[in-house]
């Protein structure tokens, strides 16, 4: 991964990317599971919609990832071409889908964190990645509107869908912390956390949910490609048939 | 009765019959079923292509991919609206599709086994949709009609998507072209299918013609859609699976092997390879989304009740 | 997969070779999916062995079945780099396991056919193919005994047990006809089927359970490489490593 | 009391503690719970291995990994049986462990990442659990001794295995070479923290040193461990993450740094990288197999009755 011709900001430049890029992807491998299986046709439809959103940005993630390293690496050679130990994704996105309820507070987080990063980016000076994130601005906030929208609708419908929803806001909340994290280097990013709390916690009240307690455990490594047993197994379906015709165009 | 009278004179006209407008009863029950049967094969055909997304080789064709299976729920979702203007709900008709009480087409109980598949599947399935779906967009029942003239431009450009998958695989590697070949052997008889019974055995179709409902007979249009395939397969430069298949002069069409019908009674009378797979899925799915809709109602309910308090 | 310099009698001894080698395979990986998750600690050992015996076999089969075909393919080779469409088991050991009852009646029916079929092959005139099943054939009897004691026991246990072990029996029965196929090719080993089903039969009685109506729906393919849409999935995952690394020996 | 005295003459004598025979309560609860700990570790350690199987890279690895992890099972099996004859019964035990009152051994809480993982869970996990066990096959409680000799003999080949894959990939192409250490890299520490906090903060060691059921101190266990590992290391040609390595010939042993007790402790409360996982995965198999086990038992109570009747 390291790039020797590269100095060490523009390496930094391509790990946050390639970073975001990962997230993006990740994500969208795990939201397409859900492809006639959605609890509805119209979230059959959103899910897809959100999916294709996180992949469209993946694609320019990657891309321009790839630019920067400037080792002639284009989309699919980073999506397909790296083992899990060189994936830079934070971990939350590469845990399984579950149930419907994890995977929208998967969503909230996600997309929550989505948004302040790409809000940033958008008004900072790489212009390139200003008009990537641009565009993806808006479309986290779709994608945090209808995450926010299930997490209250399950978390206030039935003891069923309140039990679930808690559950999976707890289970989830830990990986929080690597989500606010600085992509291009380890931890610290508290901050952001906190923005990031400032978002996530009014939308749990409303739906009735217990806000888990700050602190604890707070697992990470994604970002220096250490991850979960998850992720193997995930990449070797995403990469089976390209992996199997070495050179090929599709 | 005038009420009747009114049907007719508008059937005769070319016109359009609407939602409110009287209408025979077996008009109406003959086409929730073809509505219906049709929004469940959009749904059931999810199934098959969905099973390459995950594997799809590049980033751009899995974004097509499943913006095309995204799409198909979008059409069962139009469909399924159409049959409501005819006083079903779409609860009722997914329970009768759950139930197998009401069929969705057999071609989605074939398996997708490779991703040339999936290329197969838009070039002759969406291919034979539309030959199939183009005359429905005139079909006497408005909502219909403007159902399928929106699908249909859709699946054209899934036709499109799925000749390009197929054209990339026959000018790639010997291992692709060998996928797109084989593809295309497994799904050409079981497309040919697609079109139903030949026109002697067809049960239905004398009154649906009447009713425009139905424009053209199951052979005519089997006809004309392997006369259109034969043109693409040499562009794509793979062979269709016939040895019989030669231009005939005198009709003006080519003259080809029929599929075997008996192998699509079996299927459709539920023993082909994925019938049971397609339909245990689609209820997993259906009973493993039941604590959602619950909650969402239970929820729509609460808030109902809040706004008039 | 066809080899000119054979002729075809050892076409055909390959491909029959190949088959049970694939057959005991996938049912292996099938098997060993359960590792770590049976029901207590002993079946957990329990299906540990089975897989290990069914994994030992195919690797005896795979490499004969290398030696006939004299192309320089050995046990990996042919484990590890035949896509689904090149694979020759039978659509029922490429099934998923389901739920544990699911898992014995496929062993069930299985087992029962691998031993007729080790059996008679122990007794034949290709002195090493009878050097395997003479062993296969023992461990298929204890296969056998293992899943027949599971049928009863659930047949007959509790409501909800037989209600399993019936609908795993129901489900399944379709797949036998394949499964009593000669593997050589096509169908047509209607007498094998009648042995098959008289070993069964006697045990699904005892378990308090209905014997499927004969005739019906016959899944087949597997023995020409038209398999179920499982069988890539399962394969991606068995082969996934090996592929990354070319050439490679471990 | 006499039966006190003698259990004192035994354990003074070396002789071995039967079940028969009378014991202090709290020997009697320490092996309670340093079996079960030890028969959980077993169990759960399936998980990582496990996670293997069926990716393993030929068909003879993949053999002797299903072979090991079941040796796993069959070890816990003993294990269980050990305890249950100090008057405790395996469900218990389970019960405990699934609901966190009883641990296992922290090193399961990390993840095999890779391939390699297996060959470094061998080498590094399964040679620092030998020389943990093996004192304990001298330990003063017989059934528990007469375990630990059979699973030592099994750990000690397992050992071998995990040394011979990671000797092949040490030996392979470049890539495999990175996987053996980076794989290394990773289970270096934790191994050494399987021997436990630092004697200056070991709890219940003092007293089970006199009970003769643990024989030799943390840290004498850690050093021996880091003497052995040098060597082999060399062997494999690959290096041990710690720049502080060096012979110390005033000791007679080597210098090594102390793993994170820190993590080692926040590991044990449950903060691992995969306490949740694991426990969540043995949970789930349990309660899965919860009518299997019902089934059973009612198909052996009808069978008595049926023989009694």
């Amino acid at each position: 991964m390291s790039t020797p011709a590269l100095r060490n900001g523009e390496v930094a430049r391509f790990e946050e990317v390639l970073g975001l890029g990962d997230d993006a992807l990740i994500a969208a491998q795990r939201l397409a599971e859900w492809c006639a299986r959605a609890p509805d046709l119209e979230e059959d439809v959103a899910l897809a919609n959100i999916a294709l959103d996180q992949l469209g940005a993946a694609r320019l993630l990657l891309s321009y990832a790839g630019e920067l390293e400037q080792a002639g690496r284009g989309e699919d050679e980073l999506a397909y071409l790296r083992d899990d130990r060189q994936f830079r994704n934070v971990l939350l996105v590469e845990l399984p889908n579950g149930d419907f309820a994890t995977t929208m507070a998967k969503l909230l987080f996600l997309a929550t964190a989505q948004r302040l990063r790409y809000r940033r980016l958008a008004a900072g000076s790489d212009q390139r990645l200003a008009g990537i994130a641009a565009k993806a601005v808006k479309e986290s906030t779709y994608h945090l509107e209808h995450a926010a929208l299930w997490t209250v609708r399950l978390g206030d419908g039935t003891d069923e869908s309140h039990r679930r929803m808690q559950l999976a806001i707890d289970e989830l909340w830990p990986y929080s912390y690597e989500l606010c994290d600085d992509p291009a280097g380890g931890a610290g990013g508290e901050l952001a956390w906190q923005e990031w709390s400032a978002v996530v916690t009014p939308v749990l009240r409303e739906a009735t949910l217990t806000v888990p307690a700050d602190g604890g455990w707070a697992p990470r490594g994604g970002r220096v490609g250490r991850h979960t047993e998850h992720l193997s197994y995930l990449l070797a379906e995403l990469q089976v048939l390209h992996r199997a015709h070495p050179g090929a165009s599709w | 009765p005038p009420a009747d009278d009114y049907f007719h004179q508008v059937i005769a006209a070319d016109q359009k019959i609407e939602p409110r407008d009287a209408m025979p009863e077996a008009y109406r029950r003959t086409l929730v079923r073809q509505i219906a049967q049709h929004a469940h094969s959009e749904i059931i055909g999810m199934q098959p292509e969905s099973n390459w997304i995950s594997r799809a080789p590049s980033l751009k064709r899995k974004a097509i991919l499943l913006a095309k299976v995204q799409d198909e729920a979008g059409h069962g979702l139009y469909l399924y609206a159409a049959a409501e203007t005819l006083g079903v709900s779409r609860e009722e008709l997914v329970d009768k599709l759950l139930t197998g009480r009401q069929k969705y087409s057999s071609i989605f109980n074939y398996p997708t086994l490779t991703w040339a598949d999936v290329g197969a599947i838009g070039w002759l399935v969406d291919g034979a949709a539309i030959v199939n779906q183009v005359p429905l967009c005139r079909c006497s029942y408005g909502p219909y009609a403007r159902a399928m003239i929106r699908i249909c431009k859709e699946e054209s450009f899934h036709q499109r998507q799925g000749f390009e998958i197929l054209y990339t695989l026959a000018r790639g590697t010997a291992a692709q072209r060998e996928l797109a070949q084989d593809a295309i052997d497994r799904w050409w008889y079981p497309s040919l299918a697609m079109f139903g019974p030949p026109d002697s055995d067809s049960t239905h179709s004398e009154q649906s013609m009447a009713w425009k409902i139905k424009r053209f007979s199951n052979d005519e249009l089997r006809q004309r859609f392997v006369d259109m395939c034969v043109g693409q397969a040499e562009v794509l430069g793979l062979a269709l699976p016939d040895p019989q298949l030669r231009w005939n002069p005198d009709r003006g069409g080519y003259d080809f092997t029929q599929p075997d019908f008996d192998e699509l009674f079996q299927v459709i009378s539920g023993d082909g390879p994925c019938n049971r797979q397609r339909l245990a899925h689609r209820r997993a799915a259906h009973d493993e989304g039941e604590w959602v809709r619950r909650a969402a109602a239970a929820y729509a309910a609460k808030s109902a009740e809040r706004r008039a308090a």
